[in-house]
């Protein structure tokens, strides 16, 4: 943790601050929220690195998709992290959005996230301790200052491919496309 | 439970009724008697209506409704004899003309319910003011809580396999 | 005139679990509720209709992500129930224990959200605190914090560990010790009364009429308890009162909900001393993987945390159950209850009102 | 002087602005019973919220926040930290005006927006301004009938000579009506019902994203400066401690001590009052309303009697 | 001279209108404007000059004189020019509606009149010119019929009443002192009774409190002004309300005399601080009725009379101080409350006559001029700095906070916040929020609309920038009057206790204002999105249903709604109900019989001859 190190803050203050000032959007999309409410309190205290959940997307930089996704919500998940600004993260939370987990033969349940929103990083396991959700953190500081976590990148440069994924489920998504003149 | 048994047998035909030793009490009884006995059962004091199922009998060809009704206590503090009881209803209907009567102007909270049989098994519910999606976003040919959908080939065909890691790294790097 | 349709979740600070309601709103008064369940949902009568009666604890669990205890409970009676197996006495006293906990657990939990709704910080972030303690205790009870799968048809999985019961008498004294801590900063809080009180009322009649369960119609003066209508387990051999209060507002739930979990706190004492010291705690089932149930149905029911808990099962003589069915409290409360109970409130209530109810949205849409 | 504290001003208001931000989370953290974030959170908050990339709802959306940080610090002119003060032009009324405006741009900006969220959010804050406006304008009127001065630079000179104002027994019942509304006039719980996010998702700054929200958490930490220091400079003294500072009046260290003993009395009511959002949660707005427009104003309307006889 | 030449242009051009009307209507059209556009030239050029004039000698052998002051000047050049604005908007406004001969020959006429009002040097030529402006007014009120038609006879029942007031002070006033001309009874007023005095200044208020709108006597304006065409509620609100400001000073401090009508009675029972209590009361209570108003046009006209309010409780406390920020709140007044009703009317025009607040939003993308005018306007009304409110009412404040009467200062504060309220809902729920479906492709404001809009709001904050221009000639009148004079400059007021400078707070906020828009266009650009990529908790918002105007305080609605109803309304809507059922029975006597004809004429004549005996029959 380099946030007491003055010259990085000199040298890259947007990033030093997207790292230690992670506003998490508020979105119960599965049963890893469970989790949430204990980091966020007295026992972990998320706050320490600067970790809060806010309210709307539009104030947010990470997004933290907690646990399996059913289409339905897949729906919500597009539209919030269409509104959040960039840079935003993505960190999947639970086996779920990688493979689908326990629910691979759901008819309701997507199985890889990925394939829908860019995801940044994953926190395997059913259901992931407090730990290792900063333990996820702690690799997306690393990701951050590598310029790896770029989800928000892919998604401008890949835009028309995670669309037609995404019309490919839903017959209409209700809103327009994002960027006008995405390429694949 | 005895006695409810002797006055349904005189006030209805159509019923065959077993009490187990559990206090439950099955009846077996044909789709159009249905409402009229629930409301009987409910005026006998067996008001809290507790689930609404549905069993795809698919060899058959039938799906048997299955209406679950028990009471609530009579008296606030005092635990008497009715409270165990749980009556089963059971009455089948053609797989291929599923249709019903809607029970919600008997009881109230079997509106959901006949929503989601509706969405999950095709029912149809006659009299019911909103059959629309409950759960579900997408539509589906076969109503998926039907026997003969299967699950795992709809999976393959909608969200598609599941991507190994090298097929992660190569969408990752794709330019 | 202009409508006003307001969405209350399913990305919303004052939305617990992914549920949305969607509201029709005239300054700020709420004309009509509609609840709009199915995010969560994943089809598990369908998935268990598919994997084998032991395959199907880790799915049984994950349907109620709060307390996913009473829902091992309701799946190993129901399965004790067809197939005829008994549970030894101890292990009848451990999963009172076990469910007891959970329902403390579970009732903290709720503390939390309720708190947190109001932006009471402090005590949501207590009631979150003690939660953990408990959690910590099942984590060395079973290995895990959240899904525990530690029940099983016959009885549970392994017993007690050595001196478990003294810690969890220790940690329930740091619990209970709190709770007047609770009365004076939560519970007796004027402002709080004042936000509690009148809002969401649904009175004996109109919860008779919707079905409602638990703690929605306790708090109307009804002892309507699944435990001691019909005991299961240890339930029988204790005694315990059930707490009730007859405003049928939020702040009578809510008061339900505190009673409850100082009930349940003083049974686990009660039921730690009268447990046998030792003996089997379950009965051996056969090999998991050929275990085939007799044809037959079974309708069973339990208290959880959240009231009458149903699950009703059908066995064709296979190795799989041939239709599931869960009746969980939420689906009234948050479907009908919760409808009918918004109507008239203000915006500001929301939250509060649903949490009142003890609406968890993965039991709605399991 | 003024010259100087044309460029001090603001700075040091944002500084102490974003630290007591910061405190106050620390310390409500330790209520809590966790470590909390470092002081300077809010700092880091404000330097991402700039370094994404926001969206605009149109030309309003932007000029009113911008509006509502600007007049947020010319404010801090008008508003006397010990000696420093740049502007005394208009006096407290023109102060109460100017205060309107930050609330009015943010409503601007963010009903421009399109939110509904956002609207009842305005229309929450302007209901509980009115609320709290009725006992502390009554207040404000008794202390300015007391003084027989609308300048709030003289109300502080005046109480350099007599000490503070509440060892005047006639501003004792204003002082008491202005401390029970000083919670709403910070927004801090029970009055946090603008923001409010479980129930309208932090209102009117539910579509601010980005530098937006950057301008928004500056125009928050000045805010949360002018209501301190408003009830500092009028009910405590300002920079002034019983005369304490005579013997050296004049000096540079004077000034500088002013400074310091105004912020130590800042210090103290915010502790105070983030005690009493700790231990209360957030009222409804027709309660929050019924309370001030109960005590507070009686307490405030029997005060303005008082003075009103006297004089 | 030119005072003949002024009237002579003021009425004849309002004929030579109606006239060039039948002709065609773009020739009337010009005219208007021409005859408009010349009295704002005639008038300013007649700037500091004073004079007097015999129009005719032979009324009754009563002399009619006009004359022009300060005060009559200042009034003048307000009248003709919002007059010209409201003309030249009324070209597109008025274009495609009937019978607008009528309605600019109404409209120039009541301008003349307004003009005779504020330069007749005596009282019938003032009496004559106020019934033609009451007259005319009605007309112009009713001239939308149906709803406007109840609207217009309400004000001209009020009117009535005030003019017959008046007719009865004009009467006295010429059985005391022999004479009509103004000044020579200011030279009689001090042989006068102090009783006399008083009378003279009630039945005076009355008058001038009907046509001010102060409370107990505001009930005609709301509907009046709601059912009125826009431009014309724009002059009704702006210039002819504000007779009754002028007929106050007048009355108060012309003829009656400063030192005489301001020690009336004694401590808190004087005319003056009951006038100014009135005047609280007519701040406070409209203001609060106007935030329950869901029509634009009535919220404005509640606030017309609230704002009224200020103008009362400034000259009834009779400093130089209130004096100057009453007379200075009357101008302001006009000038914003005339670029509100333009900028409704903008709305109006290009929504087919919508101007219910619940039904409108997000117009501000579409109307960007009318919601400048809208934004500056309200900003006069609630008066944020910069803006010419501010002035006003910061000096009538300080008048009350240092005068001593702090009770009259929590009043005129608390009307302000509680406009801040209402104005706020008026522009958020037109202007604001999301764009109905309906209205994405509006007419567009024509230029003729937006002239005016733009002048007005310019005018606003000039005057709220440099108040020194119109407080000038604010100074000279009340010098005339015989108070101390201000210390002016062109930037504010200067005094012991307290400078205003408004350059300096303008300056400021300038350049902090471009700072921090330097700064934020030096962080990162941000994206422009459509109103429907919104925050709805993740849902895809549906349109036209994702907007909050209806009931916009509601908890403040359901506290108050019981409390503030127009109990006067009430009032004399009851009594004008009794009137109409005992005329109804009375009309029962006429029963059509000649018996009962005949029993009539006997009773009569049997009650005669009773009282010619003295009743001694009985």
């Amino acid at each position: 943790m380099d946030r007491n190190q003055i010259s990085k803050w000199f040298k890259n203050p947007g990033k030093m601050a997207n790292k230690y000032s992670f506003h998490v959007v508020y979105f119960c999309t599965g049963c890893g929220i469970i989790e949430i409410p204990p980091s966020i309190t007295t026992r972990w205290d998320a706050e320490r690195f600067g970790i809060i959940p806010v309210a709307t997307p539009r104030q947010a930089n990470l997004f933290l998709i907690t646990g399996y996704v059913s289409t339905k919500t897949l729906k919500a998940i597009i539209r919030t992290y269409e509104q959040m600004p960039e840079p935003k993260y993505t960190v999947a939370f639970g086996s779920c959005p990688i493979n689908g987990g326990m629910y691979y033969d759901s008819y309701n349940t997507i199985t890889s996230l990925d394939k829908y929103i860019p995801v940044d990083g994953y926190i395997a396991g059913c259901m992931p301790r407090p730990e290792a959700i900063f333990i996820g953190v702690t690799h997306l500081w690393k990701l951050i200052d590598m310029d790896k976590a770029d989800g928000y990148k892919r998604y401008r440069r890949d835009y028309k491919f995670y669309r037609a994924n995404q019309e490919q489920l839903f017959k209409e998504l209700g809103w327009p496309p994002l960027f006008k003149d995405a390429s694949l | 439970m005895e006695e409810l048994k002797k006055k349904l047998l005189a006030y209805f035909t159509d019923l065959t009724i077993q009490i187990h030793d559990d206090y439950r009490m099955c009846i077996n009884t044909q789709k159009e008697t249905v409402v009229s006995l629930l409301n009987y059962l409910k005026n006998m004091g067996y008001e809290h209506f507790a689930l609404l199922s549905c069993i795809d009998w698919i060899d058959k060809g039938e799906f048997e409704l299955i209406y679950i009704l028990s009471a609530y206590m009579e008296v606030c503090d005092k635990y008497q004899e009715k409270e165990q009881g749980i009556i089963i209803i059971k009455a089948r209907i053609s797989r291929d003309d599923a249709k019903v009567i809607s029970v919600i102007n008997v009881f109230e909270n079997a509106e959901p319910y006949e929503r989601e049989l509706h969405e999950m098994f095709g029912i149809k519910f006659e009299g019911h003011p909103r059959l629309t999606p409950l759960m579900l976003e997408r539509e589906y040919e076969i109503p998926p809580f039907r026997k003969d959908f299967d699950t795992l080939k709809y999976v393959d065909n909608t969200f598609g396999k599941i991507p190994s890691i090298e097929e992660r790294k190569a969408n990752y790097e794709r330019t | 005139m202009r409508e006003l349709e307001l969405f209350f979740g399913p990305q919303h600070l004052g939305m617990v679990g992914n549920f949305s309601i969607t509201l029709k709103v005239e300054g700020d008064r709420i004309l009509k509720a509609d609840a709009n369940p199915g995010f969560l949902h994943r089809g598990f009568e369908k998935l268990m209709e598919n994997r084998t009666w032991m395959q199907n604890f880790p799915l049984v669990c994950r349907i109620n992500v709060v307390e996913p205890d009473h829902m091992e409970l309701i799946y190993s009676m129901a399965v004790e129930k067809l197939a005829g197996i008994e549970v030894p006495e101890r292990g009848k006293f451990i999963r009172s224990i076990y469910c007891e906990m959970a329902r403390v657990g579970s009732h903290l939990f709720g503390l939390w959200a309720y708190a947190n709704m109001l932006g009471f910080d402090t005590v949501a972030h207590w009631a979150m605190y003690h939660r953990d303690l408990l959690l910590d205790l099942f984590e060395e009870l079973t290995g895990a914090r959240v899904y525990h799968i530690y029940l099983r048809p016959g009885g549970v999985r392994r017993d007690f560990p050595d001196g478990f019961t003294d810690r969890l008498v220790e940690t329930l004294h740091k619990i209970g010790g709190k709770v007047p801590d609770y009365n004076a900063t939560f519970f007796e809080n004027s402002i709080f009364k004042k936000r509690a009180e009148g809002i969401g009322t649904v009175t004996r009649e109109e919860a008779i009429r919707m079905g409602a369960v638990g703690h929605t119609i306790k708090a109307t003066g009804m002892k309507y308890d699944i435990r001691k209508i019909e005991p299961y387990d240890a339930y029988d051999q204790v005694d315990f009162d059930i707490p009730v209060r007859t405003g049928g507002d939020a702040y009578s739930r809510l008061l339900t909900i505190r009673d409850d979990m100082i009930e349940s706190v003083h049974m686990i004492f009660k039921l730690i001393d009268k447990m046998p010291k030792s003996g089997e705690v379950y009965t051996k089932t056969p090999n998991p993987f050929k275990w085939t149930i007799p044809e037959g149905e079974a309708y069973v029911r339990c208290e959880s945390s959240r009231g009458e808990l149903g699950l009703y099962i059908v066995s064709n003589g296979g190795e799989k159950p041939y239709r599931v069915h869960f009746n969980t409290p939420s689906y009234n409360h948050g479907l009908t209850v919760l409808e009918k109970a918004l109507v008239g409130e203000s915006v500001s209530d929301v939250g509060n009102i649903m949490i009142s109810l003890y609406v968890v949205a993965p039991e709605i849409d399991r | 002087m003024k010259i100087l504290s044309l460029f001090i001003s603001p700075l040091l208001a944002l500084i102490i602005g974003l630290l007591f931000l910061g405190i106050s989370r620390k310390i409500t953290a330790k209520i809590h019973w966790r470590c909390g974030p470092p002081v300077y959170q809010p700092l880091i908050d404000v330097i991402r919220s700039f370094s994404q990339k926001s969206i605009s709802h149109g030309a309003f959306f932007d000029f009113g926040i911008i509006l509502s940080l600007s007049s947020s610090v010319v404010l801090i002119y008008f508003l006397p930290v010990g000696d420093l003060y740049a502007m005394t032009s208009g006096g407290l009324i023109a102060f109460l005006y100017l205060m309107l405006l930050g609330p009015f741009g943010i409503a601007l900006s963010s009903a421009a927006s399109g939110n509904p969220n956002s609207s009842i959010g305005v229309s929450r804050k302007f209901l509980l301004a009115l609320a709290y406006e009725v006992p502390l304008l009554l207040v404000l009127l008794t202390v300015m009938t007391h003084y027989n001065t609308i300048s709030l630079v003289e109300i502080v000179n005046i109480q350099a000579g007599t000490g503070m104002a509440f060892s005047s027994w006639a501003l004792v019942l204003p002082g008491i009506a202005y401390f029970l509304i000083l919670p709403a006039v910070l927004g801090v719980r029970p009055f946090e019902i603008v923001s409010a996010p479980q129930e309208i998702s932090s209102g009117p700054v539910a579509e601010f994203g980005g530098k937006h929200l950057a301008f928004y958490t500056l125009q928050h930490a000045l805010q949360l400066f002018v209501g301190l220091a408003l009830f500092v400079n009028i009910f405590l003294g300002g920079g002034t401690l019983f005369g304490l500072l005579n013997p050296i009046a004049g000096t540079v260290w004077a000034t500088i001590l002013g400074i310091i003993i105004f912020l130590v009395k800042m210090f103290i009511v915010l502790v105070i009052e983030l005690f009493i959002n700790a231990v209360y949660p957030r009222f409804r707005i027709e309660q929050a309303m019924r309370y001030l427009w109960k005590w507070p104003t009686l307490i405030a309307f029997v005060g303005l009697v008082i003075v009103a006889i006297l004089n | 001279m030119s005072l003949e030449l002024l009237i002579m242009f003021a009425f004849g051009g309002a004929f030579l209108t109606y006239l060039a009307g039948k002709i065609s209507s773009k020739l009337r059209d010009i005219f208007a404007l021409l005859c408009s556009v010349a009295l704002v030239v005639i008038v300013s050029s007649l700037y500091k000059v004073e004079t007097t004039i015999t129009l005719y000698n032979g009324f009754f052998g009563m002399p009619l004189s006009m004359r022009l002051n300060p005060m009559a000047w200042f009034f003048a050049i307000a009248i003709v020019s919002s007059s010209a604005l409201v003309v030249l908007y009324s070209m597109s406004y008025m274009k495609h509606r009937e019978r607008t001969d009528y309605y600019y020959f109404m409209l120039l006429l009541i301008n003349a009149a307004m003009l005779a009002i504020v330069l007749s040097g005596d009282l019938v030529s003032f009496f004559i010119s106020w019934e033609i402006m009451s007259w005319s007014t009605f007309l112009l009120i009713s001239y939308n019929r149906n709803a406007a038609l109840p609207a217009g006879i309400k004000y001209i029942v009020m009117s009535l009443i005030g003019s017959m007031c008046m007719l009865v002070g004009i009467i006295s006033i010429y059985t005391a002192f022999d004479t009509i001309t103004i000044s020579e009874i200011v030279q009689h007023m001090a042989t006068a009774t102090a009783g006399y005095k008083l009378f003279l200044l009630i039945i005076f208020s009355i008058t001038f409190g009907i046509k001010n709108a102060v409370v107990p006597l505001h009930t005609w304006l709301p509907d009046a002004y709601a059912e009125s065409p826009s431009p014309f509620s724009a002059v009704l609100s702006g210039m002819l309300t504000r007779m009754g400001i002028f007929g106050f000073l007048l009355i108060m401090f012309v003829m009656v005399g400063a030192e005489n009508s301001l020690h009336m009675g004694r401590g808190f029972f004087s005319y003056h601080n009951i006038l100014a209590w009135l005047g609280a009361i007519t701040i406070v209570i409209p203001t609060f009725i106007a935030m329950l108003q869901n029509d634009a046009k009535k919220l404005l006209a509640w606030h017309g009379i609230g704002q009224g309010g200020y103008m009362i409780v400034g000259i009834a406390f009779g400093t130089s101080l209130g004096l100057a920020g009453g007379i200075f709140h009357t101008l302001n007044h006009a000038i914003y409350i005339i670029l509100l009703f333009l900028s409704v009317g903008a709305i109006e025009y290009s929504t087919n006559g919508l101007r219910d607040l619940n039904s409108l939003g997000g117009l501000f993308k579409k109307m960007p001029i009318a919601f400048l005018g809208g934004l500056l306007g309200i900003c006069g009304l609630i008066g944020i700095p910069l803006t010419n409110g501010f002035v006003s009412k910061w000096l009538i404040y300080k008048t009350l906070i240092l005068g001593k009467a702090p009770f009259l200062a929590f009043a005129t504060l608390l009307g302000t916040w509680g406009t801040i309220l209402s104005v706020y809902k008026f522009l958020h729920n037109l202007y604001l929020g999301q764009l109905p479906q309906e209205h994405q492709n509006i007419k567009k404001t024509p230029l003729a609309m937006q002239i005016p809009i733009v002048i007005l709001s310019l005018t606003i904050l000039v005057f709220g920038i440099l108040p020194g221009l119109p407080l000038k000639s604010i100074n000279a009148m009340i010098v005339s009057f015989g108070f101390t004079p201000l210390t002016v400059s062109i930037w504010g007021i200067s005094s012991e206790t307290g400078t205003l400078n408004m350059i300096n707070i303008f300056s400021i906020l300038l350049v902090v204002v471009a700072i921090f828009w330097l700064i934020f266009q030096a962080a990162r650009k941000s994206t422009a999105v459509d109103q429907y990529d919104n925050y709805a908790a993740g849902a895809a918002i549906p349109k036209d249903k994702y907007n909050y105007t209806v009931e916009f305080y509601a908890p403040f609605y359901r506290m108050a709604t019981p409390y503030l109803r127009d109990i006067f309304d009430m009032l004399y809507q009851k009594i004008a109900r009794f009137t109409e059922f005992a005329c109804d029975n009375i009309r029962k006597i006429y029963t059509g019989y000649v018996s009962d004809y005949i029993i009539y004429i006997i009773l009569f004549l049997a009650l005669l001859i009773s009282a010619q005996l003295k009743w001694s029959v009985f």
